[in-house]
């Protein structure tokens, strides 16, 4: 606990497990929780760097703003998906190909 | 106030431009009047410059110095000297002038002026630019309303003209910024100011680039950049399109204004940056103001349209600059930037005049006329007073330029000097046979109705007529103005090395 | 003790992250994924970044997660209690990401950080954070509030039926 | 006297502008007699200077004016005006003409469409050429020089209606400046070798030894002595136009078409001798080569245009040509060191031939009023052939004519026979004791006493022949004849006037002797010293003493021809003893050769004018249709066409290998199941991919 490597392992385990997800679920909803654990694994090593690193706030600072775009993103995210659900009566993304033609 | 003449006698016309795109397009005389009082200001602006300006040093004055992008040494810079002196009382004069020409513009006038102030600001700020990046855009902002003004307001193939214009000064601009760049990477501290650059000359002549003379190479490319405005042999076929495309105004602006910033450019920049290079091609520089000269003259001849005839008389001229800059020697370079005004001021005059007999008759094949001296004996007079200054008739201001250019430079150029003579046969040639043509024998009955020409038309010849008239009788004013400045370059250039001659 | 739980919580996010990639069932991957962001709040706390702990749980588990939440309810018929979900081309998602992990590893283990990796704690980060907010950040703080009222305003409108 | 010469050479200019800006106001209300009146008040100012001068009696007078005009600070010019006698002379001589000229036009042009600005075309002549006269250097002597080819090209020009009036007008201009390409080099190589163009610190300089020293730095080290001779010549090139000497004579006969008085001003007495003016200031310059080149081409003009002057039929025409062939004497009597008799000649000249044109112009303005009242505008006023007998109609034009016919063919008692003697006894003794020059060097000096006493006997032939058929004989056209009328008093009086001006005692007094040249005039004017000191300079001495020797036996032959030429023309035009038209069938070739001016006008134009014109046509098409057309256009079609190909081969090529590897996904997709194309995920894990695979070949 008091190395930098066990917290970066961990955070490119969850990066890689959101990677994951974003790569192969159908579910639009389980894509967006993908990128949640992508982002919380950024968040993890911002704050361990500036913890064991750069010794000042502006990891955290970062974090904070992050989170907060996660927050936004996240918002608008559902909003889309919601509207894909109105007109389609489903949110599978393998089945949103227009970007096809 | 005073600190500050330059910039505003620069960025008046944006204003102006600003202020006209407000106007509603209705009110045509609001946008016609709106323009003449921004352009006089203006002139009287470069007046007052004149009256500030202390022409016994050659020091540049009025300066406005400030940092613009400090990261990479980009300045503010503005300033003038005895060589940029004249050219912005002539911008001014014949922006002015232009603006009574361009009063029958038939279409989108709000548009139109609106334009032509910008580029009027455009070359303004060219002539009062000391630093180079400054200098570049100043370049390029004129070059777009060129565009517009002649593809939208021009002739029948105005679009062709427009954009042949355009891409053929586009070019040269492309190769410009290489010289301007590699201006500003060999020098140390990187730099656009023409003055440290001036300073630094000697390492540009040391440096490598591509393998050769640095000062050599960014010499051709800022040449090439120059001589398509000038234009210079073999970079002058957009000229006769464009001239002839443009509207009276435009072409009276193209001739009188936009031909000398080529010149300028080589005596702002290219002399005292890269004098090594300078007197390593001044011998080349000086055979191609023959071509100009001779060239221009012969392809005038055979020419049936009018403007063309002007446009190729233009490139005949601007021959005799460059052979006076190229022989480095106090008269010739008097000579010279001397025959950059009168150029501009005679020059203008015939665009104007040609503009007056297209309005009328609409068409201008110098064949077609006939004998209408007789309809309207004023226009021939003052045509006649045009053509004869133009073919440097002693009492007019051309005369003493072409004289002073020939006398700079028959002691370094003696042979091509001696050609250069032809020039004058010529150039009384195709002016007199198509005077004749026009004005003289019997009256072609076509044009027994003719219009005289009109009070708003001789508003703007007049002034013309008389700076021509005068500076032919005593021209000591304006060679004053720039005397200390040249004969300072001069020496500058010439402590590089003798000019091979010929 | 401290080493312990830290292992556990390591532990939690860990297993916590791999149900929510693997899952089959959505509503348990969305449990799944409260337990990641719970952990990973534990992970700031070990990190002396007591401030970020907390709107981590704040921001993420009560914010997001309710989102996601409504998302699944509002997109899925409610008689179906067993929301399964399936995936696509998970043999190439795996070689991939596991290639994405090694390149992530082999880049950053090895790497010889400038100034060492000695740990520092911090005593008040809240004031820190807060002092920063207001001066360094300030433009950033602002910008951000835009985003947010922008996003605000984007995911009402794109939300609305009629659009 | 600087401040009368100011007013002298204002004055007209004053004329000018009254008349361009408000003569058409005033031109119903006699606006006409304030020009004639300024002209005449100029007179009276250069008669006061006459008489100033001839007061002071000093041959060597003289004063000078400087005024800086361009100041570079390291190049300078000055104008100034240069008074010494000749000046004074000179300026007479033109405010005689100018006032005389103003005063006949005002009957002759009288209801003319153009009347107020002829006068003010006159004031500008006039002006430009006291300027020439007064000029002290070459640089102002070249803008007046311009100045007075403007007002000619105006004059000539004054009928523009008529094509041949335009093209006259426009040949002049033109004529001239191929002249004065050559003046200005050689001013150029002056200005450069001495830094200056003044008349005074040329001879001085080059006195001085400063041309020896300096000459080397042109041409790439030439012999100083050779540069001067290229420099005269050149500056003497000036004067072989304006003065309408051999080539470049065409334009003068063309200038005919001008009205009369300004031909008579213009063309015979005052700006056509302008070249000789100029070669009279370069005279101290000269070298002994030079000086040969312009007395071979004086001769040859001299008698070439004689021969053209016989076979001629309008009268004007043969007045010109016997202009152009006097104005040869002049060259030649200075290319011979006869510099006061070159000079005496232009003089002279001036007031007989002024003289002359004027009294033709009485002819002619009667021959057109007959032919009015007849209505008749086919017929040509200016035909001889339509001429004979007209002596008694018009008695003063008639005694006009044959005292100034006189003069010009040599008679003793006439100003023309001391100028003219002096001139051939100049040939005689360059001929006979010059040693230097490259027409003695090649043993061809005697050539030109041929070409003296040659143009002489020719110049009396057709004179006479001039006056036969104009006044003598029967009436050829008995019914203009019937209406001819003798012209008014505003005619008549300049007539008498100059006359007068051509007796001989006019230039003599105090002596009355008429068979010798010794009088105030003379005295007053002569010759300079050359300054030229590098060992290639005239022998003056030599041929001063052998001008002494040659006088008698040139006076006695210059009369002996000119009487051979008076009676042939007896023979043949007044007695009818020997048929011209025999005459002229049995000189044939050479009959119409003369006729049509030996065909040099057909070999400008068609030698050299319309092949330059068509090469010009040639390359303003190359410019535009091919140069413009292929070269720049081309190039720009070229970009676009390799545009093209660069878009054909990004949809074969680059696009191909896009699709290429389309298409091996769509495989791998077919085949592993995996991927299918058009979804964000398979993007995404194509990113991936290309990630790893950069790093891994980054890596190893």
């Amino acid at each position: 606990m008091d190395h930098l490597n066990s917290y970066l392992v961990l955070s490119a385990i969850l990066f890689s497990l959101g990677l994951y997800t974003v790569v192969t679920r159908r579910n639009a909803v389980a894509i967006l929780m993908g990128v949640e654990l992508i982002l919380n694994a950024a968040n993890i090593n911002f704050v361990a760097f500036s913890k064991f690193v750069t010794h000042n706030l502006d990891g955290h600072l970062i974090s904070v703003f992050i989170i907060m775009l996660a927050a936004a993103e996240a918002a608008v995210a559902l909003a889309i998906i919601l509207n894909l659900y109105n007109d389609r009566g489903h949110i599978n993304v393998d089945e949103a190909n227009a970007l096809k033609q | 106030m005073e600190n500050h003449l330059l910039s505003i006698v620069t960025f008046l016309p944006i204003f102006g431009a600003v202020v006209i795109a407000l106007v509603p397009r209705e009110k045509l005389n609001w946008i016609r009047w709106g323009a003449a009082a921004i352009t006089g200001l203006q002139l009287i602006l470069a007046i007052w410059i004149l009256k500030v300006f202390d022409f016994s040093t050659p020091e540049v004055q009025l300066v406005e110095h400030y940092a613009w992008i400090p990261d990479f040494n980009i300045e503010f810079f503005m300033g003038i000297d005895g060589l940029s002196a004249p050219m912005v009382l002539l911008t001014a004069l014949l922006s002015f002038l232009a603006v009574f020409t361009s009063w029958n513009i038939e279409k989108a006038q709000k548009g139109y002026f609106a334009l032509f102030l910008l580029l009027d600001a455009g070359m303004m700020g060219v002539f009062v630019s000391l630093d180079f990046f400054l200098f570049y855009i100043f370049w390029e902002v004129m070059l777009l309303p060129m565009y517009f003004l002649i593809g939208i307001w021009g002739g029948p193939q105005r679009e062709y003209a427009a954009i042949k214009f355009f891409l053929y000064t586009l070019f040269g601009s492309v190769l410009l910024l290489l010289g301007m760049l590699a201006l500003y990477f060999i020098s140390e501290p990187h730099t656009f100011n023409m003055l440290i650059l001036a300073e630094q000359s000697s390492q540009f002549g040391k440096g490598l680039l591509l393998g050769m003379n640095a000062g050599k190479v960014i010499f051709i490319l800022l040449f090439v950049g120059f001589a398509i405005k000038v234009p210079i042999f073999p970079f002058h076929t957009w000229l006769p399109l464009a001239h002839v495309e443009a509207p009276t105004a435009i072409s009276v602006i193209l001739a009188g204004v936009l031909l000398k910033m080529g010149t300028y450019g080589f005596l702002r920049i290219s002399f005292p940056i890269l004098k090594e290079a300078a007197i390593w091609f001044a011998l080349p520089l000086a055979i191609l103001g023959l071509i100009n000269i001779i060239y221009g003259a012969m392809a005038a001849l055979a020419q049936r349209d009018l403007k063309k005839m002007v446009a190729y008389s233009s490139v005949s001229h601007m021959g005799f600059v460059l052979l006076g800059m190229a022989a480095l020697t106090p008269a010739g370079m008097n000579g010279a930037v001397f025959q950059m005004f009168n150029h501009g001021t005679i020059s203008a005059m015939l665009f104007m005049l040609v503009g007056v007999v297209y309005d009328r008759a609409h068409h201008r094949d110098i064949e077609g006329f006939g004998g209408i001296a007789k309809v309207v004996p004023i226009y021939a007079g003052v045509t006649a007073m045009a053509f004869f200054a133009g073919l440097g008739l002693p009492g007019f201001s051309g005369f003493i330029s072409e004289a002073l250019c020939f006398i700079g430079a028959f002691p370094v150029f003696t042979w091509i000097t001696i050609f250069a003579t032809l020039g004058i046969v010529l150039n009384a040639g195709y002016f007199l046979w198509a005077y004749q043509r026009i004005f003289m024998g019997e009256l072609n009955s076509k044009y027994e109705n003719l219009e005289e020409i009109n009070n708003r038309e001789l508003f703007a010849l007049i002034p013309l007529a008389i700076i021509t008239f005068f500076l032919g009788v005593y021209p000591t004013p304006m060679l004053n103005l720039m005397s200390s400045s040249l004969n300072h370059l001069v020496e500058v250039v010439k402590s590089a090395g003798m000019v091979a001659g010929l | 003790m401290a080493d312990f739980i830290f292992w556990m919580i390591w532990a939690l996010i860990v297993a916590s992250a791999a149900l929510v990639a693997f899952g089959n069932n959505l509503i348990h991957s969305v449990f799944a994924l409260m337990g990641t962001f719970l952990g990973v709040a534990g992970i700031y706390i070990f990190l002396n970044a007591d401030f970020i702990a907390v709107t981590q749980i704040v921001v993420y588990v009560g914010g997001i997660l309710v989102l996601l939440v409504f998302g699944i309810m509002l997109t899925n018929k409610i008689q179906s209690a067993q929301i399964s979900q399936s995936s696509v081309q998970k043999g190439l998602g795996v070689l991939v990401v596991l290639g994405v992990l090694a390149i992530v590893l082999t880049a950053v283990l090895p790497h010889n950080w400038v100034g060492g990796t000695t740990p520092m704690a911090f005593d008040d980060t809240v004031k820190g954070i807060g002092r920063l907010l207001f001066t360094d950040y300030l433009i950033l703080f602002e910008i951000a509030s835009v985003l947010l009222l922008g996003a605000l305003i984007g995911a009402a409108t794109l939300a609305r039926k009629e659009l | 006297m600087i401040k009368l010469a100011l007013f002298i050479l204002f004055l007209p200019l004053l004329s000018f502008a009254l008349q361009i800006f408000f003569g058409r106001r005033f031109e119903d209300k006699k606006g006409e007699w304030v020009s004639v009146g300024i002209q005449f008040s100029t007179l009276i100012m250069s008669l006061v200077m006459l008489v100033m001068m001839l007061s002071k009696g000093d041959p060597d007078f003289s004063i000078e004016l400087h005024q800086s005009w361009l100041d570079l600070g390291l190049f300078k010019i000055d104008l100034g005006i240069y008074i010494d006698n000749i000046t004074v002379i000179m300026l007479n001589v033109v405010a005689i003409i100018s006032a005389l000229v103003h005063l006949y036009s005002t009957a002759y042009m009288a209801g003319d469409v153009r009347y107020s600005r002829y006068f003010g075309f006159l004031g500008i002549f006039t002006f430009s050429m006291n300027g020439i006269v007064l000029a002290n250097s070459l640089f102002m002597i070249y803008i007046f020089w311009e100045l007075v080819g403007l007002s000619s090209y105006l004059l000539i020009g004054h009928w523009w209606e008529k094509d041949s009036a335009a093209n006259a007008g426009k040949k002049a201009f033109i004529t001239n400046r191929i002249g004065d390409i050559g003046m200005f080099t050689g001013m150029l190589i002056i200005a450069t070798v001495l830094g200056t163009f003044n008349f005074q610190l040329i001879a001085e300089r080059i006195h001085d030894g400063m041309w020896a020293a300096n000459a080397g730095m042109l041409f790439g080290g030439i012999e100083p002595h050779k540069l001067l001779t290229i420099a005269g010549v050149l500056v003497f090139m000036g004067a072989v136009g304006k003065s309408a000497q051999f080539p470049l004579h065409v334009w003068l006969p063309d200038a005919m078409e001008g009205p009369t008085p300004v031909s008579a001003l213009i063309h015979a007495a005052t700006m056509v001798a302008a070249g000789v003016y100029l070669t009279v200031r370069i005279f101290p310059f000269l070298t002994a080569d030079a000086m040969a080149t312009i007395a071979f081409v004086g001769g040859f003009t001299a008698i070439y245009a004689a021969t053209i002057a016989i076979t001629q039929n309008d009268i004007k025409k043969v007045l010109a040509y016997s202009t152009v062939s006097q104005l040869g004497y002049m060259i030649m009597a200075l290319g011979t060191g006869a510099y006061v008799a070159g000079f005496f000649h232009l003089v002279t000249h001036a007031m007989f031939k002024g003289a002359l044109f004027l009294a033709s112009g009485s002819v002619i303005h009667a021959m057109h009023h007959s032919l009015h009242h007849l209505k008749d505008h086919e017929t040509d006023p200016q035909d001889m052939r339509n001429m004979g007998g007209l002596r008694t109609k018009m008695p003063i034009t008639f005694g006009v004519f044959m005292v100034t016919t006189a003069s010009i063919s040599g008679i003793p008692l006439f100003s023309g026979f001391l100028s003219k003697d002096a001139i051939l006894a100049g040939t005689w003794a360059y001929a006979a004791n010059v040693h230097d020059g490259w027409l003695a060097h090649l043993h061809l000096a005697w050539i030109l006493p041929v070409f003296g006493f040659g143009a002489a006997a020719i110049t009396a032939f057709y004179m006479f022949r001039l006056i036969f058929m104009t006044f003598y004989g029967e009436p050829r056209q008995p019914k203009i004849f019937k209406h001819i009328k003798e012209s008014p008093k505003a005619m008549t009086i300049p007539l008498v006037v100059l006359a007068t001006m051509s007796l001989f005692i006019v230039f003599t007094l105090p002596s009355v002797n008429p068979v010798s040249d010794h009088g105030w005039f003379t005295t007053m004017v002569q010759s300079p010293e050359s300054a030229v000191t590098t060992g290639a300079a005239f022998d003056l001495e030599h041929f001063k003493h052998g001008l002494h020797e040659a006088h008698v036996p040139a006076m006695v032959a210059s009369i002996t021809v000119a009487g051979l030429g008076i009676l042939l023309a007896v023979l043949v035009y007044l007695l009818g003893k020997i048929s011209a038209d025999n005459l002229a069938a049995k000189l044939g070739a050479l009959y119409r050769g003369s006729y049509n001016k030996w065909y040099m006008d057909e070999f400008y134009i068609n030698g050299i004018i319309r092949p330059f014109l068509k090469g010009c046509n040639a390359l303003g098409r190359f410019d535009l249709d091919f140069y413009d057309h292929y070269l720049i256009n081309g190039w720009g079609r070229n970009v676009k066409r390799s545009s093209k190909g660069v878009g054909l081969a990004d949809d074969l090529i680059v696009d191909g290998a896009v699709n290429f590897s389309g298409i091996i996904f769509q495989w791998l997709g077919w085949t592993l199941k995996f991927i299918q194309t058009g979804k964000i995920q398979n993007y995404l894990i194509f990113v991936l991919i290309g990630a790893v695979m950069l790093f891994v070949v980054n890596v190893f």
